[in-house]
This record gives structure tokens, sequence and C-alpha cells, in this order.
């Protein structure tokens, strides 16, 4: 793996759940001693674009990106195709371009997995509070999409309040809060990262009402695993980062190299609940 | 007391860029004394004070305050010094009140906070020695431009300095202020204070000044007792040559009603006002500070939303919303407050003047025409002797006197058929004056009708074929300027109604 | 002209007109009181409170600074960076809650001063100077706390955001004494006064003999010092600093800066305005939420109900 | 006084000064060149400029409202709902590519004319009306996605943003055609004139007889169609319209505005100084990606830079 050169563009850094996906990768390229670049979109796909074009003119053999959004995604693979150079997509697919494989857990699933758990828990009668993610990113979504999929399976579960929260700790606590003043019963809450399920969870506690609501997230971050642990939160989706980023860039090197990979790996999510 | 220097400037040079604004200016003031520093717009007495009070540096030349070498840096160090200065262009902060705005910086306090009552009652102190009657509370941006120039005043004045800078004190002030204003100086020159005083009018000079110094195109021209000299020979230190009368002799060729007004009001600013003008003649409005002059003028141009009555133009009623439908007509009126509703500070001259004509002077019908617009401006630089190193000259680097002229070109560049001039002479010097006066009479002899409002009453007698009298808010009656006097006009000024 | 009668005229009309500053609020309140029957409750209200201090905090340096004719993009960053460091004391280093709390407001500050610095001394424009800010310290936030958030404190550092003093929230007795003291420091000293006097007319301030540098300078430096109080609520609140915490606050403190009647350019305004002006975004998100209003169309309500709250307000004034 | 030198002194600095204005965006061309060997080649050129025309063209619109005193919180939200209103045409309901792109571009003006006639009419502060703006927009492009991307163009009109004329990419022709027509609107034209008059003294230019609100209003509907023009190309150069395009990119355009020196009080500035602004913010971010600084850093090196290179600009223009 002499003198390989990788290119990784993340979608965004404000995110622990991408730094996770990163330092996973840099941490595997550093011991398979390949260099890697890495570029950061701050969520904006545009953004994105423009720094992947500078990654192919600093001549990448490989490059490695996760998505912002899977259809504006395709100009810049199309861009990596046009220079010669393969692409590997990370986390989110992309709807177009050539793309030698796709490492990913699949948001729908997960927060398929996640209502589920709540419908099983509370014995499929229930009423849950949704807080989304920020309207129009891909994550809120499909975790939004996979999450109404699953409570649309059981009759008893009435989803009583969908609020945007912006993925943030702060505004989730905020809206919670006035979520519990509209409503009195509340069963479990259901939120599109951990960080607003966290945000919710300090509003609940300071409401006194942590005993009779559930709350599960999604992207089992540090915190939110110790406060399953603590038994403070029921459950969170785990997609494991890092071992994205590692295969990601195992991967890489594979195509630099010229071996065979597959076109799809997926990774297994888990839900977390201990 | 005589003889005490209180201060020496010895060749003092100041330049801007594109222009020597101070050439090896003398300058000196004695303890008590009042010392006229005259001369044309633009020969550089603002800057010369300016360079003094630490607000200009200048680039030579030495000034000396009691006798030491000074170098003040900025105007706290002119203020510990004992110098004060009332700017010719007002410098009030627009949101605070009167008593806030006089101890800015200098406020009684009681420990952290401002002593409100102290403040207010000193305010009251210094207005009343002032002699006039503005509220200690009220906002600066509320008051008419007569009053914000007596709280600068008060503001130089309560500062106890022994070196007063008077830049243009009365160029806003009715007669009547005035007075109050010069009894003042009277007692400041009892307590040895020394005032440099800086005007455009002559007759004051005389008044109260005890020497003079002329400077012209930034040069020192000579320096003298106001006993020794007289207006003719003043006049010819500053322009370099002699003007004849003040005034000329007017001649009037009134031709047919242009414009009628009846019983225009708006809403506590104006009742029932009628009058009618005529082609060729100039209508001279009077009335002390407050009367409700500038409104008149105001709601015949369309500023007011609220109004009533009827404007008659050219035998036809016409609306007039805004400005716009004014200028359309032919009405055009000028503004007595230059810096805030007459001049784009930040634009050039020929931007300035060409504002209100710029879609007649387009090529293909879209484009400025550059050269047009140069020529229109440097035919008024020209014509109103604008002294400015060139039409690109942002207008708020020319000294006051010729921001005055820039606004009347605009004016003249629309060839208006009614003109209402507010103030049109404030802070222009005699020369200037004088073209002025003469432009009026050019004006009228080419048929356009003129209305002149003037706190300046010899102005408006000796102007005016009529002269309309205000008094709180109404006309009071209206006078044939030949065979009025100040007497007459004063009598309906202060509500004494003609029969 | 200057006769008593108009005096009197004109101060009733002013005191009209404060009273007017909150229709905006008042109209929202009254609708939302009858939209929802949990609005206008008790709990509900101490809540709205509690949820508007951390913005209003910021918006009360604002004030000050937008009253100078000046701006400040980077309150959301120096929050998170003073909230990261205070936790990172606590929680890394192990220092004593009051003398971590001290070393964030000091970094608080130590940002507004560079931002005052730059402003006033190197005379650069206010906007650029602060939006550098804006990306240098959420940058050093990222850095310093590596992009992850530092959790765990224990009571002494939660009651600040998190506590109570009798039935009231420890955040809007904070917000209440910063209130009386911005409002008696605009109002009643000479600082105060300069403040107003530099957004009115620099120039003209300069030449009353006031270093209106000097000024400036605090002003700034104050902000920074106040954006670090709410960040460190904020911490405490949350339990948690997180690094990305308080992005786009700024837009929603000079919302409330400007709702409530402060001139973008300066040297008008009141810091009872922007209380008013903060109360109005804090009632209106809770409203939307008790009212269960979905993402899209609350976005859309949003910005609707701000425009006509600002519209009925300014044309009360207009009498 | 008046004499010739003098005047042939000032205009030789005059130029000097013009000269100087992209004297930051100069240093770091310089810095940058020696730094990496990737920068100073012609196709990362044209890879600068082709990323700058998307913000380039709304900074034009913004120079101009921030000429009448104004602001515009609210185009990266319109730049979105043009973009998505033009791809709906084409995907959804099938129309003509050219027909598709009026509709667009008709839907940006709209929403422009409603904010100059809220701030020019009602006289509504432009801070608010264009924040409304920006919730309300975002909130009618994701309710008109159902918060999804809309993908799939023909050619036709993947031309735009992402075709070439020659060796030039569309947008950046575009571009260079917007900035011609603007800088000749702000310098030949009355309506130009008329613009800096509205920011210098609004009183003053209404007193001359301008209808300062008709002006106003035509300031923020091109500004409105502006930000649809870079929609458009956004959406062609990513083939997708994104519901979340564009956001953030006002502090962008702003911050492009001011570094090229305009006033953001109004009534003084150029269109030619907010490309140089524009290129300094572009080169900065294609430069850090080039050199590799890592993202938390790259976040501090921005600032700094951006602070420095505005700092370089106004020394060099005080002489
Ligand atoms: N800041 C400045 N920048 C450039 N030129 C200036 C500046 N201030 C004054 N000048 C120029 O210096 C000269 C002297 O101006 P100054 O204001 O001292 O005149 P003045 O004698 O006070 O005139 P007036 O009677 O009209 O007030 C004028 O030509 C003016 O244009
Ligand atoms: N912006 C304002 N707000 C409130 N009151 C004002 C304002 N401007 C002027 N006034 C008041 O309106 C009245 C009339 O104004 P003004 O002094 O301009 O009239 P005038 O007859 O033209 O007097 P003059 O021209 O001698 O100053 C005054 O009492 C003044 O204080
Ligand atoms: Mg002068
Ligand atoms: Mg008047």
């Amino acid at each position: 793996a002499q003198d390989v050169k990788l290119g990784l563009a993340v979608s965004t850094l404000n995110n622990p759940f991408f730094v996770d996906l990163k330092d996973g990768a840099e941490s595997m390229a550093e011991e398979m001693g390949v260099e890697i670049l890495t570029v950061d979109a701050q969520d904006d796909a545009a953004s994105q674009l423009s720094s992947v074009e500078d990654l192919l003119i600093k001549q990448i053999d490989v490059l490695i990106v996760n998505p912002v959004d899977g259809n504006a995604v395709v100009s810049a693979i199309t861009a990596a195709n046009d220079a010669g150079v393969p692409v590997i997509t990370v986390d989110r697919g992309a709807e177009g371009g050539d793309v030698v494989s796709h490492i990913a857990s699949d948001n729908v699933a997960g927060g398929e997995m996640a209502g589920d758990f709540i419908a099983e828990q509370l014995g499929e009668e229930g009423k849950v509070v949704e807080l989304q993610g920020i309207p129009g990113t891909s994550a809120a979504r499909d975790r939004g999409e996979g999450f109404n999929k699953a409570m649309d399976k059981y009759s008893g579960m009435e989803v009583i309040a969908r609020q945007p929260a912006g993925f943030d700790r702060a505004e989730g606590m905020t809206v919670m809060e006035n979520i519990l003043q509209g409503n009195p019963e509340i069963d479990a809450v259901f939120a599109h990262n951990d960080n607003m399920a966290l945000g919710a969870m300090e509003a609940i506690a300071a409401a006194g009402r942590s005993d009779e609501i559930m709350i599960v997230g999604f992207d089992a971050i540090d915190d939110a695993r110790d406060a399953v642990a603590e038994g403070k939160m029921a459950a969170t989706v785990a997609q494991k980062p890092d071992l994205m980023g590692e295969m990601a860039v195992e991967t890489a090197i594979k195509v630099a190299n010229g071996e065979e990979v597959d076109e799809y790996t997926p990774v297994p999510l888990e839900l977390i609940t201990e | 007391m005589a003889n005490q220097k209180v201060l020496e400037m010895k060749n003092i040079t100041k330049t801007f860029p594109g222009v020597k604004a101070l050439d090896r200016v003398n300058f000196s003031l004695e303890k008590g004394e009042v010392h006229a520093l005259l001369g044309e717009n633009g020969a550089g007495k603002s800057t010369l004070m300016k360079v003094l009070n630490g607000i200009h540096e200048r680039d030579e030349g030495e000034i000396f305050v009691k006798g030491e070498p000074v170098k003040f840096q900025n105007t706290k160090e002119a203020q510990n010094a004992g110098l004060a200065i009332i700017h010719q262009e007002l410098e009030l902060i627009p949101y605070l009140n009167v008593a806030e705005n006089i101890f800015l910086g200098r406020e009684e306090r009681n420990g952290v906070f401002i002593n409100y009552k102290k403040l207010y009652q000193k305010t009251e102190e210094v207005l009343d020695l002032l002699g006039v009657d503005i509220d200690p509370k009220a906002k600066i941006k509320d008051l008419n431009i007569g009053s914000q120039q007596m709280v600068e005043i008060a503001k130089a004045v309560s500062q106890n300095a022994d070196i007063l800078v008077m830049d243009e004190p009365t160029s806003s002030l009715t007669n009547q202020e005035i007075e109050i204003l010069f009894e003042l100086i009277e007692r400041l020159k009892e307590q040895e204070i020394a005032i440099v005083y800086i005007s455009h009018r002559l007759e004051e000079v005389f008044e109260i000044c005890d020497r003079v110094t002329v400077l012209r195109d930034g040069q020192f021209v000579g320096e003298v007792k106001t006993s020794e000299t007289d207006e003719d020979e003043l006049i010819k230190m500053m322009v370099g040559r002699t003007i004849e009368d003040r005034f000329p002799k007017m001649k009037f060729n009134p031709g047919e009603e242009i414009l009628r007004i009846e019983n225009l009001s708006v809403p506590e600013e104006i009742e029932n006002a009628s009058f009618s003008l005529k082609k060729g003649e100039i209508l001279g409005i009077a009335g002390l500070m407050g009367s409700g002059r500038t409104e008149l003028a105001k709601a015949i141009f369309g500023v007011f939303k609220e109004k009533t009555g009827q404007i008659f133009y050219r035998g036809d009623q016409l609306k007039i919303n805004s400005p716009a439908d004014a200028i359309d007509n032919g009405i055009y009126y000028l503004s007595e407050d230059r810096k805030e509703e007459g001049l784009i500070l930040g634009l050039s001259v020929a931007d300035n003047i060409s504002i209100s004509v710029l879609k007649t002077i387009l090529n293909a019908n879209t484009f400025i025409d550059a050269a047009a617009e140069k020529d229109l401006a440097e035919k008024y630089i020209k014509d109103l002797n604008i002294k400015t190193p060139s039409e690109k000259q942002l207008v708020k680097n020319l000294s006051g006197g010729n921001q005055q002229k820039v606004v009347i070109s605009k004016l003249l560049s629309t060839k208006p058929e009614v003109v209402i001039f507010d103030e049109p002479t404030r802070g222009i010097d005699v020369g200037a004056k004088r073209e002025i006066y003469n432009l009026m009479q050019d004006l009228i002899d080419e048929g356009v009708a003129v209305i002149l409002i003037s706190s300046e009453l010899p102005e408006v007698l000796n102007l005016s074929n009529r002269i309309l009298v205000m008094h709180e808010k109404e006309i009071m009656g209206e006078l044939d300027a030949a065979e009025a006097d100040q007497e007459a006009i004063m009598k309906l000024a202060t509500g004494r109604r003609s029969q | 002209m200057n006769n008593l009668s108009s005096i009197k005229d004109k101060s009733f009309l002013e005191i009209l007109n404060r009273f007017k500053t909150g229709i905006g609020l008042l109209a929202l309140v009254i609708v939302l009181s009858f939209m929802s029957p949990y609005f206008l409750t008790v709990p509900n209200l101490l809540n709205v409170v509690r949820q508007v201090s951390i913005i209003a905090i910021i918006s009360f340096g604002m004030t000050m600074v937008i009253l100078t004719g000046g701006i400040d993009l980077s309150v959301g960053s120096m929050l998170a960076f003073a909230g990261a460091i205070s936790a990172g004391m606590i929680v890394n280093t192990g220092l004593n809650v009051y003398l971590a709390i001290l070393i964030g407001l000091a970094a608080g500050t130590a940002l507004g001063l560079f931002n005052g610095l730059a402003v006033a001394k190197a005379k650069l424009p206010a906007f650029i100077v602060t939006l550098a800010m804006m990306t240098v310290a959420r940058g050093f936030t990222l850095i310093y706390t590596n992009g992850r958030p530092i959790s765990g404190f224990d009571e002494t550092f939660r009651f600040f955001g998190a506590g109570y003093i009798g039935a009231i929230p420890v955040p809007v007795i904070i917000m209440f004494l910063l209130l009386i003291v911005i409002y008696i420091l605009l109002k009643k000293t000479p600082l105060g006064r300069y403040i107003y006097a530099i957004g009115g007319n620099e120039k003209a301030t300069k030449l009353s003999g006031i270093n209106t540098d000097k000024i400036k300078i605090a002003v700034y430096a104050l902000n920074g010092f106040l954006a670090a109080v709410s960040g460190i609520i904020l911490t405490s609140r949350l339990n948690s600093a997180q690094p990305m915490a308080g992005e786009g606050y700024e837009l929603d403190a000079i919302a409330a800066v400007v709702l409530g009647g402060t001139s973008l350019s300066g040297g008008s305004g009141t810091v009872i305005g922007t209380i008013v002006g903060a109360l109005i975004i804090a009632v209106l998100n809770n409203g939307l939420n008790l009212l269960n209003v979905s993402s899209f169309y609350q976005l859309v309500a949003k910005g609707g109900v701000i425009l006509l709250a600002v519209f009925l307000d300014r044309k009360s004034q207009q009498q």
C-alpha cells in the first residue's frame, strides 16, 4: 500500500457521529500507512461538491464520500469518475454515478427498529412523541420514515406530537419542555438523534416524569450509551460509525491496489438497551 | 486687560488631499476680546479653529495657549486647557435630550450614577443665561434647527472656558435670539473670556467684535481693529474687490398668477393658509422661529401625507402627494437644513447637483451622460463660484457655505417655475450672498415665481415685493414690501393681527 | 411653541408608545390563550421565561452593541466556548466549580475584548470582525472538545441552569438581575449615555471629549461576558457542554433586539424592548409546540407571526 | 488652492486605492501559490471561479440592498425556493426547461418584491422582514418538495450549472455577465445613482424628487431575482434541488460585500469590491482544502485570514 492517497469528504463534523466516522477512517489509514485527506462540507451539498473538486485537484487515488445528500452528491461522483478516481460511499448512498462500493447501515431500518422496540416495550399500545431532526435533511427523513412505518403497524400506537428540534440538545430540551406542558399523557419519546434525546431526557427529568416516559435515541454517542447504562434512556440505535470509517479505508486501499471489492457492505445496526 | 495674549497661532499650514486649506496663517487672541475671523466660504476659518482644537492635525506651525506651546491630540485635551468650540455644523446626538447633550462627557455624578436632578438644574441655569425657552428633557431630534443651535451654544458656554470659539453661531438664529447671544457675549467679555467669532454677517462684527482677522484662500490677509475700519474695507480684504450695495435694487415684474393656495391645513403644523403667487415676483415669508414657515413650504412641496385644502397651479387644481410630484410640475423647495435634508454628504459635488435631473441627461435613454453631467456641475461651480478642487470632490469635504451653493445648484438645474427658498443664505459669505440675490433677480426676470423664507428681516424687506407674516401656524397678514418695515413685521409676527 | 401643554402631550404620547411596544407580544399571548388550554398556565409561563433566559441574556449584550451602531455575530460561538471551557475545567481538570465558572466567564470576556479592540482600535467593520470571531471561537471550541460534548457535573454546577430559588428557576433570576443592572447602566450612568451617544453621532461624541474607543471596547467585552454567562447557564441546564451550542443564536438575539424596537443603525432603543422581543420569539416557539404545528408549516407560521408582530408594533407606534 | 497638481495627486491616489482593494486577495493568492503546488494551476483557478459563482451572484444583489442601507437575510431561502420550483416544474410537471426556469426566476423575484414592499411601504425593518422571509420561504420550499430533493434533469437544464462554453464553465460566464450588467447599472444609470443616494441620505433623496420607495422595492425584487438565478445554477450544477440549499449563504454574501469595502450603513461601495470579497472567501476555502488543514483548525484559519485580509485592505486604503 505504498503511496496511496485517499480523499475523505465528510458531510459534517459538527456531529459526534461523523467525528467518530472520520476518526475511524483516519486511524485505520494511519495503521495501514496511507495518506488521507479529509474535507468537511458542514452539511451543505454545494460545499461538498466544491471540496471534492478541491480533492481531485490534489490527485487522490480513491474518493471516500459521506454524502450530504444522495442526489446532490452525484455531481461530485461524476466529477471523480471523469477524473478517473474510483468512489466509495459511506453511511449514505448515492443515486447515480459510478460507485465501486457502498458501506452503510440503513437509516430507515434503524428508525423502524426503534419504533418496533418502543411498541414492544409498551405492549403495542401507547402515546409517543417524535422529535424530528432538521427538516429536509436525509437523516431526519429516513429515520422518521422508518419510525412511522413501525408505528403504522400497531393500531394501539399513537404519535401525539411530531416536532422539529434541529438535531440539537438545547433545542431538544426546549421543545420537549413545551410538549410536556401540552401533553399530560406521554409514554415514550423517539428522537432522530441522541442529542435531542438527551435534551429531552433533561426536560423530562426536570418535570419529574422520568418514570412514565421512555426515551429512545439514535446514533449511540457516548453520552447516550452512558444514559442507557444508567437506565435514564431506554435504548439507542447504534450504527457504529467508527467501524464504517475503518471499513471504508480498508476497501479504498483494496480498490487502489486493483483488488476486487463488494458492491455493498452492510454495517449491522444494533439496538443498545443496556 | 489689554495685550495679554491668551492664544497665538503662528504659520499654521494644513493640507487636505487636493486642497491647501491653510497656508502659513497667523492668528492671535487677547484676553477679554472678541476677535472676528472673516473670509469667504472655504477661506479656511473653520479649519483653523479645528486645528486649534485638536480635531485636525496641523502640518506645520505653532500654537501657544497662555504662552505655553500646545499640540492637542483631541478635543478632550483642548477642553482641559480651557478651550470650547461651537461647531458650524451642528454636532449633537439626536436621541439624547438637551441636558444630556449639553453636559455630554461632563455629567454631574452621584457615585456611579448621573445626577439627573442636578443635571437638569444646571441645564436650566445655562438655558436661562441664554434666555431661551427650551425643555431640558426634549430630545434633540424633536427640536428645530434654531433651537439646536442654541443647545450647541449652551454646550460651549457651559464649559466655562477661557477661550470660546463661535463658528457661525447665529446662522440659524432669529434676531431676538441673536440679541440675547450678544448680551451674553458682553457678559463673557467682562469675565475676561476671549472669543473667536466667525460670521458672514458683517453688521454683527461691528456690533460686538474688537478686532478682525481676515483670511482668503487659506492665507492670512490682515488684522485690523474694528474701530478703525468699515464694511467696505473688510469686504475688500475678504473678496479682493469691492461690492456695491449689500442688497441689489430688485426689479419685479409680476405676471399672471401661477400658484394659489386655498385653506391649506396640516394637522398640528399649518392652519388654513391661503395666498397666491405670481410669476416674476418674490413673496417673502417672515415669522419667528417655529411659526410654521418651513411647514407651510413643505406642505406645498408634498412632504406631509395628511393635509386638507387646495393647491391651484397654472389655474388648475393640482394634487401634490410627494416631492416628486412637486418637482415634476416645476416646484422646488430648498430646505433650511442642508445637512439632513439637502445633501448626500458621501457623494460628489457633481452627483449632488445632478440628482434631480439625471433623467434628462441620458444617453440612449438609459445611461447617464457623464460628459453632460460634468458640464452641468462645472457650469454651476463656475456660476455660483463653488470652491472645490473638482466636481468629483465629496460634498462632505466642502466648507459649509460651499455646501449650501451645491444645494442651490441642484435646485437651479431643474429649471423650476416656482422656487421656495428656506433660509437660502444661511452660512453664505457676503460675495456669495450678493450672487444669490442676483440669481433671484435672474429667476424672476425669466418669469419664475419665488417664495423667500428668511429670518433675516432686511433680506425679506429688501428682496420681496410682498411679505406674508406667520404666527403660530397661521398666516397673520400680508404687507406690501415697499411700505413695510421691521416694526410692522414684528407686530404681526408676535400675533397682533393686521386690520 | 415650546409651551407646556405641548410638552405634556408629548410625554403622554411617549408613555402610550412605551406601553405599545409590547402590543405584538400581547396579541400573541391572547391568541395563544384561546388556541391552547395549556398555554396560559403558571407552569407553562414559568417554562417560557426559563426558556427565554438564554437568548435574553445574550440579547441584552447585543442591545448595547447595536446601540453603539455595531453588531456581534460571534455570541453563539463565545457562548459555546465559555461553556466548554468551564465544563472542561470541572470534568477534565477537576477544578473547583466556582473557579471553573470564573475562568469560563473570563474566556468569554477575553474574546469579546478582542472583538472590541479590532472594532475600535483597528477600525475594522464589526460585521467582519465578529464573523471571523464566530468561526474562530467555534474552531477553538471544537478543538478543545475534540468535537464531543463534555458531560457529568455535580449539583453545585447544575444549580445555575437547573436549580430553583423558591418556585423560580435560577436562570430566570439571573436574567432579571442582569436586566435590572443593564437597564440602570443604560439609563442612569454616564457609560450608558455614551453608548447611546456613540450610536447617535460618533463624531459628535468624540468632539465632546469622550473616549469613544474605550467605550466600544467595554461594550464588546461586556457582550462577551454576557454570552459566557449564557453559555454557562446552558451547559448547566443541559448537563453537557455542546461544541455546537449556540449556533444561530446571533440571529435570534439580533431579532429580539430589533423586534424590541432598537434601530440597527444605533442610537435608540431600550433593553426593555429587547426582553419583549425575546419573549415574542420564545412564546411563539412555545405556542407552535403546544399547538403541535407540523415542522414545515412551523417555519411559515413563525416567519409570518414575527412579521405580523413587528407590523402591529410599528403601526401602533405611528399612533 | 484649486491648482492642477493637487488634483492630479488626488486621482493618482484614488487609482492606487482602487488597486489596493484587492490587496488582501493578492496577498492570499501569493501565499497560497508558495504553499501548495496545486493552487496556481489553470484547472484549480477555473475550479475556484466556478465555485465562487453561486455566492458571487447573490452578493451582487446583496451589494445593492446594502448600498440602500438595507439587508437581506432571505437570499439563501429564496435561492432554494426558486431552485425547487424550477426543478419541480421540470421533473414533476414535465414543463419545458426554459419555461420552468422563467417560472423559477419569477418565483424568486416575487419573494424579493414582497420583501421590498414590506420594507419600503410598510416601513418595517429590513432585518426582521427578511429574517421572516428566510423562514417562510424555507417553509414553502420544504412544503413544496415535501422535504425531499428533486432530481433527474436532462442535458438542457444541466447546461446552466455544469456546462461549458469553450473551456469556461457556464456559471462563470453568467456571473461575469451579471457583474458587468450590475456594474453598469450602479455606475451609469440613474437607478444606480439613486441607490447610492438613498443609502447616503434617504430624506434628502426623497426631497430631491426621487421616489425612494419604488427604488427600494426594485432593489429587493432584483435581489430576489439574482438569488433565483443562483438557485437555478446550483440546482443544475448539483443535478438536484435541495430543500435545504443555500442555508447560511446570507452570511457569506454579506461577508463578501463588507470584505469588498461596502459600508453596512449604505451609501458607499462597489460591486467590484464585492467580487473581490467573494473571491477571498472562495480562495480561502479552496486553499485550506488543498493544504489539507483539518476541519476544526480550518475554522480558526478561516476566521483569522478573513480578519487579516480586511485588515490589510483597510490599512492600505488609509494609505
Ligand atoms: N475634511 C476635509 N477634507 C478635504 N477638504 C476639506 C476638509 N475640510 C475642509 N476642507 C477644505 O478646506 C477649505 C477650507 O474649509 P473651511 O471649512 O475651513 O472653510 P470656512 O472658511 O469655514 O468656510 P465657510 O464660511 O463656508 O464655513 C475648503 O476648500 C474645504 O473644501
Ligand atoms: N421633527 C420634529 N418633531 C417634532 N417637532 C418638530 C420637529 N421639527 C420641527 N418641530 C417643531 O415644529 C415647529 C415648527 O418648526 P420650524 O421651526 O421649522 O418652523 P418655521 O416657522 O419654519 O421656523 P424657522 O424656519 O424660523 O425655524 C417647531 O415648534 C418645532 O420645534
Ligand atoms: Mg466654516
Ligand atoms: Mg424653518
